[in-house]
């Protein structure tokens, strides 16, 4: 009951919430503190490393509202995630792509049922040392002729005429995250991906490993992107419609194709109606996720999700 | 090549009584093996109460063994089987079912090298009365006192009571351990060379002190220096091999033993 | 007839005195290495971190923005967590080496036992995760708790204990026992009263130093999954928590380069604490070496 | 003086013997070895909660890849869309690289540190010495894979651009660094125990110290040497986050070492850290690795154990 | 309680022709210090080739300590001090810079306790010659066999030669150490105490050995036996408190000491 109170007031202040994340945190801890009291409980979450800085951002400016209630947040990666979500052992689960058939149906055969909460875009960014000075850019066709496994080892030259004749050093996300699974799904459409690529869960690997040599290409989250924009080069895709660069316009805008994509935060139903904490928490949720994800380098959803979001949730309360 | 070495030890004047005294412990038959090891053959010894009985005998020969035994700490080695009884104050001690933790709050002992525990000196002699259930500390107090002054160490200690007992010389250390023993009342103290670790005037205190002791308790004391056999024990024992070879007044074996492997023992020709 | 030239044996013993100076210099070398990298890691992770590290470091959680980051959550976590450690394995550790040395008789069992000890300190720390994690978080259900943790660690470090318990306990000298059980005492009594209380700084040293080995560990934590994004301190040894290894590992995997600094701030605490503990461990060893 | 004065209050046999509850003692004397026992067996426990935990779900793994493939496989791809596959070999080709290498490094140093220190340093520099080096040795291994990162890793690219930002080399170095303490002092000790009296044998001959250390101590003290050094490498295949943090994610079958590769434990830190799809053949196959891991461990520690009571020089 | 002991240790014959030969040491105002104890005393010896000197004392004189000093085996000890000097075949040994290392090939020494190392008996047979460089193997074999004739033992070893010395008897290791001396050719052979650790026979069989080496080689013999002192050497020098007290043909020493406190000693009275 007191998450709904919240929701209004919340829905007042979300209009005309600032980019900076200070007053927002002003804002949003008034409000809560004000009419609700302190919450107690536990929520648990896990999933998606690119979600991950979204959702420490919300977890921090929350815990500043609501001291009292214990949010913690596991860094597993979307499968793993939802590895957990499925036993039960979460309440909400971050994905950086929509849940799987198989992940569904599993769901449901442990009975439990879900809602899935939109929390901002991202734009898989392709990047590739700052001393390679060839790429200016790539075709979804030239991206895919690199990745997939020919049995052979691919060289620079190999791609586009008059590159040099280097091998090729591949870095990408571990294939438990979403990142994977979605780059799996525009680009290498269920082949292979080569096997000599340095699969890492950990996102610091693959920035440092495309930053160590002149020949490395990764790809990865736009936040990780941004955060290293200094050291690294993006390459701009061209879909058949000229070379675009992932900027927070063109995913938005969903120009920047096909590596756009939303990410989520699926939410346990029941731990919504049961659990007070994890609904006041996943309405704080949906109420920032806009302004935490801009702050730390992803993309807004445009509004309207966000309010579908807060009604569905609203109405298992 | 050879060496000639003839002996005098000379035994000081004592009372002789013994024969109307009564028995504390008698051996009878007494084996003991480690192992295959045959330790004690055959011991046969009868020990008078409120007496200082010593036993001598050249090394190896089973005086410790035999001591152990009295008190059953044979028993912390797991090897060693014996036959035959030691009766003490009419029930045999080897028997099974015997219990030996209470035999031993009745025979206290002393050891070769001083071994007090790493403690207070107050918590070293208060140990006995405490593992036995005594917990109020007036009556352990009193105890502590009485025992300290027992071992005649009181005036020395009385002031550091809380000190660790290894601050203390090794001879007060000793005595410490004597005190200890006297902690509970025992009615016999076995003694294993508990001076052969101390300098002469620590031994000498000593010495003197299980003279004093002798009044309330039966003391067996084993040792290899016969000079302290002759100056403080009533009966000798001499031990050979795990045999008794003679057992007698001190002054009789001191002086005219009957047996000529005693009389070459004390004459110093072998050990 | 001579074989031995003492003149020639004269000559050639400058050479051989050379070699043996040229030696014992790479010999130092090499021990000086191990020294020079301890300096050049300490010197590294000081000059890296101290910038981060400031009261507030040790006040605030974990954040986004590298410096408002802390480590209050990881800190409490880790000392929890030891807390759960240090009984569970002293107790295990010590029963143990108390039945090893004090009761097994010679027998094929306590020989197994022995053996298996020896072999256990020699598993991976990884492979104690997946033993906790299987066993402890999921068919114990006890998730990802304090609980579950410290009993993996618990385990991870029990054989250690054991061992320095086992060495402790033999230490006392046969004649206190001897002195203990003419006096009446029962085994047990002895061995509570005498053996353990002249044992426990030898096995106090064995445990800091097995404790300090757990705190730093990171790989069971990371198997066990526990979480890094908390802003909270634990309230039960039910509550999931994080470490502060975890937290370092964490903060060395983020891509911005501000964090690895914060993560060296968190490794001065850690490193921090092993040298106290270290140093307590060396300092109990040598004030109670030699007592007997 | 006298102890038994006729108007004493105290007779402390009597109090004894009304004090004294045998019953209750005696309990507790016979509970004790089995309440103990029961704890010493939770060694035991832990060992087969160790092997259960591994042989079911390595079993559940081996229903789904051939044992054959798993253990004789050049190819360690789990994560293929198509045909994911199982051999193990690339993964332990990366931890034998590791582990190589720390071994290269750690043995010189570890065994001319112990000579310097049982030798040729004087008991002042001895005294300072060892306990630094225990603190080496207690060094957190997150925090040196941080170090192998940030600063080997770094000098060996400016040496030579050969040297991907993910190697085994720099590991590897690291991995020794943390094993040599280990070595230094296990070996220190079996020199120590070496009798004096062989050294003033050989001093009296007119050795030198170093013909001493070489040709009387160390081959006495071989086998107490030689088995800490199987221990050291027993630690050096069992390290976790060393590997993890700075040699890559690249399982591959071949003897390259200035590349990513991919070591048993790191494989398990890279799936349990997010790819762990708990009933997938890739969840099963970390327990799988788990346990080559510990098989390999298991064999270098009873290696060290047989070494160290065989080879046990008399003297 | 007095003891009185009077010995008789008989020397055997000697032949006497001391007074004709060399000095191979001659230790003057010789000090020694471990860090403040002062552990000999102005020690003033000349010690003659191809004699047999013992040197007797109570135990903790410095026995040990001044034949270790003679080959600077002292050195191995870092609180040592000395000062004043020995003379080895004109060249003062304790000066700065003496390469000690040399002057052990010319001086062997037989420790107390048998010490092969835990070789092979050949290999500690030709350890000595090895590290002086010797590595042809046919002359090794020469030296190996040479050697153990030499210490009376190659009949007992010689088909067994490459087995660890550590499965010979205590007797025979002390005759391998003796042989291991050998095989460097020295000139001066230290022995202290060689035979204390040794059974009766082997002490027998290593005192002919002692007399037989005599013709080749000079030797200074630590004992506390002073039987053995008289049965094997020509010179006695009797140690008390780090101080030479006597020094003089062994038969004078043991028959009419000019010294109080010798006779004190050799007649049992202390130590
Ligand atoms: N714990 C033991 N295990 C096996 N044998 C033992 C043990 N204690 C003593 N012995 C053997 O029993 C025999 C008698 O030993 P005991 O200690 O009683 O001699 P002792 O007369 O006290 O000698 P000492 O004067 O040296 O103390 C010896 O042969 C000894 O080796
Ligand atoms: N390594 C050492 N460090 C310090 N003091 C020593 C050392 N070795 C001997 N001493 C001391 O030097 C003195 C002489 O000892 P030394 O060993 O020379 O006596 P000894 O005559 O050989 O006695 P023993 O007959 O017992 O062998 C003694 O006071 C002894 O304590
Ligand atoms: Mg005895
Ligand atoms: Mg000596
Ligand atoms: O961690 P992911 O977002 O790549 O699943």
């Amino acid at each position: 009951a007191c998450g709904g109170e919240e929701e209004e007031a919340s829905n007042g202040t979300d209009g005309d919430a600032t980019d900076a994340e200070t007053s927002e945190n002003e804002d949003a801890a008034s409000d809560t503190s004000s009419e609700d009291g302190e919450l107690e409980g536990q929520v648990t979450g896990d999933g998606s490393s690119t979600v991950a800085p979204i959702m420490e951002a919300i977890v921090e400016e929350y815990a500043a509202v609501q001291p009292e209630v214990q949010v913690s947040s596991g860094v597993s990666g979307t499968g793993g995630g939802f590895e957990k979500f499925i036993a039960g052992e979460t309440a909400f689960s971050n994905a950086s792509r929509p849940i799987k058939e198989e992940e569904a149906a599993a769901l449901e055969e442990a009975g439990i049922e879900y809602t899935e909460v939109e929390l901002g875009f991202d734009g898989l960014s392709v990047v590739v040392s700052q001393e390679n000075d060839w790429v200016d850019h790539l075709t979804v066709e030239e991206l895919k002729a690199m990745w997939v496994e020919s049995g052979e080892e691919k060289t620079w030259a190999d791609i586009r005429e008059g590159w040099p004749e280097e091998p090729i050093e591949f870095y990408s996300p571990g294939t438990d995250s979403g990142t994977y699974d979605y780059f799996n799904e525009v680009i290498l459409e269920e082949e292979d991906i080569v096997r000599s690529a340095t699969l890492s869960e950990d996102d610091n690997v693959l920035v440092q490993g495309v930053l160590g040599s002149p020949n490395a290409i990764g790809y990865f989250g736009y936040a990780y992107y941004l955060e290293n924009q200094d050291t690294l080069k993006v390459v701009p895709i061209d879909n058949g419609e000229g070379p675009v660069e992932p900027t927070n316009e063109t995913i938005e805008s969903g120009e920047y194709a096909p590596l756009s994509r939303p990410l989520f935060t699926y939410v346990k139903n029941s731990s919504i109606s049961e659990n007070a904490a994890a609904a006041d928490f996943i309405t704080f949720a949906i109420e920032n996720a806009g302004d935490l994800a801009e702050a730390v380098g992803y993309v807004r959803a445009p509004q309207e999700l966000y309010d579908e979001d807060m009604e569905t949730i609203e109405s298992l309360k | 090549m050879t060496t000639t070495v003839k002996p005098k030890i000379q035994v000081p004047e004592k009372k002789k009584e013994s024969a109307s005294r009564g028995s504390v412990y008698q051996s009878n038959q007494l084996n003991l093996w480690y192992d295959t090891n045959h330790a004690l053959k055959n011991i046969d010894l009868d020990i008078k109460e409120n007496e200082v009985t010593a036993i001598i005998g050249p090394s190896g020969c089973g005086k410790s063994t035999y001591i152990k035994t009295l008190n059953r700490m044979t028993e912390t080695i797991p090897s060693v089987k014996t036959s035959g009884e030691i009766i003490y104050r009419g029930k045999n001690i080897l028997e099974k079912g015997y219990k030996f933790e209470e035999l031993r709050t009745k025979v206290g002992m002393v050891f070769q090298k001083p071994n007090p525990f790493p403690k207070s000196i107050y918590e070293n002699i208060a140990y006995g009365p405490r593992i036995h259930g005594i917990k109020n500390k007036k009556i352990l107090d009193q105890i502590v006192e009485k025992s300290l002054r027992g071992a005649a160490i009181w005036d020395e200690v009385k002031d550091r009571l809380n000190e660790n007992a290894y601050s203390l010389s090794g001879g007060q250390q000793q005595r410490i351990c004597i005190a200890r023993c006297l902690a509970i009342e025992p009615d016999v103290i076995l003694m294993d060379e508990p001076t052969s670790a101390l300098d002469p005037i620590s031994t000498l205190k000593v010495e003197e002190l299980v003279q004093e002791l002798k009044k309330e308790y039966s003391i067996i004391i084993v040792t290899h220096n016969m000079q302290q056999a002759a100056r403080i024990s009533d009966k000798t024992a001499f031990f050979l091999n795990g045999e008794v070879i003679e057992f007698d007044e001190t002054d009789k074996i001191f002086s005219n033993p009957s047996d000529k492997r005693t009389e070459d023992y004390i004459s110093g020709r072998f050990g | 007839m001579n074989y031995i030239d003492h003149e020639s044996v004269a000559k050639k013993t400058n050479s051989r005195l050379l070699k043996n100076k040229v030696l014992k210099s790479i010999f130092l070398a090499a021990t000086m290495f191990g020294l020079i990298v301890l300096a050049i890691l300490l010197y590294r992770i000081v000059t890296q971190g101290s910038e981060y590290l400031s009261l507030e470091f040790f006040t605030s959680f974990a954040s986004r923005i590298p410096e408002n980051s802390g480590i209050k959550a990881a800190i409490l976590g880790s000392i929890y967590l030891m807390l759960v450690v240090a009984p569970i394995s002293m107790f295990l550790g010590v029963g143990t080496a108390v039945y090893l040395e004090e009761y097994a008789k010679k027998n094929k069992l306590t020989n197994f036992i022995r053996i298996n000890i020896s072999n256990l300190a020699g598993v991976p720390s990884v492979v104690f995760g997946l033993l906790g994690l299987t066993i402890f978080a999921r068919f114990f259900g006890l998730g990802i708790s304090i609980l579950a943790a410290g009993l993996t660690m618990s385990l991870l470090i029990l054989p250690i204990i054991i061992v320095a318990a086992q060495e402790a306990i033999r230490s006392v000298p046969k004649e206190l026992r001897d002195a203990s059980y003419a006096m009446g005492a029962t085994k047990w009594q002895t061995i509570l009263r005498i053996v353990l209380p002249a044992a426990i700084p030898g096995i106090l040293t064995g445990s800091i130093l097995a404790l300090s080995r757990a705190i730093g560990e990171t790989a069971p934590l990371v198997v066990l999954g526990i979480p890094t994004i908390l802003m909270f301190t634990p309230d039960s040894i039910l509550s999931t928590f994080t470490a502060l290894p975890m937290q370092i590992f964490d903060w060395t995997k983020r891509p911005q380069v501000a964090f690895h600094d914060v993560a060296a701030a968190g490794i001065i605490v850690l490193m921090t604490l092993l040298i106290i503990m270290n140093s307590i461990a060396v300092f109990i060893r040598n004030k109670y070496q030699k007592r007997y | 003086m006298s102890m038994k004065e006729p108007n004493s209050t105290l007779n402390v046999q009597e109090l004894i013997a009304q004090k004294s509850n045998r019953g209750l003692l005696s309990f507790v004397e016979k509970l004790m070895p089995k309440l103990l026992l029961a704890i010493a067996i939770v060694s035991v426990l832990t060992t087969l909660g160790i092997l259960a935990t591994l042989v079911v779900e390595t079993y559940i793994f081996f229903t789904r890849v051939p044992f054959w493939e798993f253990i004789t496989g050049t190819e360690w791809y789990p994560f293929a869309n198509s045909t994911p596959t199982f051999g193990v070999l690339p993964l332990v080709i990366g931890t034998l690289k590791i582990t190589g290498i720390a071994v290269l490094v750690a043995v010189p140093l570890g065994i001319a540190t112990a000579i310097y220190l049982s030798e040729y340093a004087s008991h002042r520099a001895r005294k300072v010495i060892k306990p630094i080096l225990e603190v080496l040795a207690g060094v957190p291994t997150i925090v040196y894979g941080f170090f192998a990162l940030t600063f080997v890793t770094p000098i060996l690219r400016s040496i030579s651009p050969e040297v991907s930002i993910f190697n085994a080399i720099s590991p590897g170095i690291v991995v020794g660094i943390m094993i040599i303490p280990m070595i230094a002092s296990l070996s220190e000790d079996a020199m120590n125990s070496v009798p004096n009296s062989m050294r003033d044998g050989a001093y009296a001959l007119g050795s030198t110290k170093l013909e001493v250390a070489i040709k009387i101590v160390l081959p006495a003290a071989i086998s107490g040497i030689v088995a800490s050094t199987v221990l050291a490498i027993s630690r050096a295949i069992g390290e976790t986050m060393i590997v993890a943090v700075a040699a890559g994610s690249t399982p591959r079958f071949d003897g390259d070492l200035t590349g990513s590769i991919q070591t048993m434990t790191a494989y398990i830190v890279q799936v349990t850290t997010g790819d762990a799809g708990y009933g997938t053949t890739i969840y099963y196959s970390i327990y799988a690795v788990g346990f080559t891991l510990f098989i390999f461990t298991l064999i270098m520690n009873m290696l060290a154990q047989y070494i160290s009571k065989r080879f046990r020089e008399e003297y």
